[in-house]
């Protein structure tokens, strides 16, 4: 199973695109965090939560699958 | 009046002040309603390190947050006695002067429609995932942060 | 953007759409004002022993109520930050779903134009000198109490 | 001296005029309160504000001229 994630705003920046496959497939937030920590050395300094479909987790949260959303602070308005 | 399913709350580019007169026009057939109360959010041409905002450009996690406008919608009529409510939020470049944010609720009388605007306008700004480039006039950005 | 002297705040009749519409487009090169809010009071159709309003014509002691809404502006600009603030209330005759009272405040952010909003208008209600004549669909009337 | 004086709303009703000019001048405005009271009985029992040159006055104020209104409760917006 491979894991979907979408990338907004400035992190989509960082990581030069808004969405993309990952091969391995990590089974907790903390676990996909290490390994795009490691992709997008960036990352690691930015505020930003984490959302599994549509909802923000916390970062001991399972991934089972579904799509999974990296979203910096939100600036509507 | 509510909705039982999220609507696109975004529209493309700037919202304009024709818009808005088309929104209030539409609500004079609904006579018990006593007052309205509108939030508009415009861009501001802030200066930065001696550059100047021209415009800002908004993305959106879009499905989320029609979502969360929606869960908005939904729990301000479970505290406000409303006749109605209507948000819209700009996608892509709106510049500085232009309005990003039209937040409209109407009841039959004035106290409720103070309430519940600033609470919609505050859980919009917390809770709903938009995300706004400041372009300066060089080109150059930066990320807007709410405050 | 004080006002050194009380302007006419009278407007003839309903206030429309269109006349709000003209008012925040003309605030589109104003590029340091980051909220708006705006208020709307619209006359409802209220039902009063079986019998439906269906418009307010409104009188007012002219020199006394455009003093007090100067009174009313000084003091709002005196405790808000405000960039600027527009008052326009009908006089004569407005039916039923029209609008007959239009405030419109104006800031850099947000927190300040959602306070003073609501001074303007619960200052208005108190403090100005306006009568509203409720008429109803057999002509025959009663007046308006504000609550 | 003359004392002209403006009624509005309920009021003008009640006297069939929004302005007149009475003959005597009372000194003050419970004076001038009882000469209308007997001329409008019907004003008694209504509730309004009294104001000399646009300023609400108490009813003990002294009327020396200016411009007197008789104000029902206000009903603006």
């Amino acid at each position: 199973m491979s894991t979907n994630i979408k990338y907004f705003g400035l992190l989509a920046e960082i990581t030069s695109c808004r969405e993309e496959s990952l091969g391995n497939s990590p089974s907790t937030v903390n676990e996909l965090l290490e390994l795009l920590f490691e992709k997008y050395p960036g990352l690691k300094e930015k505020d930003f939560r984490v959302a599994i479909d549509q909802q923000l987790v916390t970062e001991d949260a399972r991934i089972t699958g579904g799509e999974i959303a990296l979203l910096p602070p939100f600036s509507g308005g | 009046m509510k909705d039982k399913k999220p609507k696109n709350v975004f529209v493309e580019g700037a919202i304009s002040p024709e818009f808005i007169a088309t929104s209030i026009a539409k609500h004079q057939s609904k006579t018990s309603i006593g007052a309205h109360d509108i939030f508009l959010g415009q861009v501001r041409a802030d200066m930065v390190d001696n550059k100047t905002i021209k415009a800002i450009e908004y993305t959106a996690y879009e499905e989320m947050a029609n979502n969360k406008f929606h869960e908005i919608r939904e729990a301000t009529f479970g505290k406000y006695e409303l006749s109605c409510m209507h948000i819209y939020h700009s996608l892509g470049t709106v510049n500085a002067g232009e309005i990003c944010l039209f937040v409209f609720v109407s009841s039959p009388r004035r106290k409720v429609v103070f309430e519940a605007l600033e609470y919609v306008v505050e859980e919009i700004k917390a809770n709903v995932p938009v995300f706004g480039r400041e372009i300066f006039e060089d080109e150059s950005h930066q990320w807007k942060v709410n405050t």
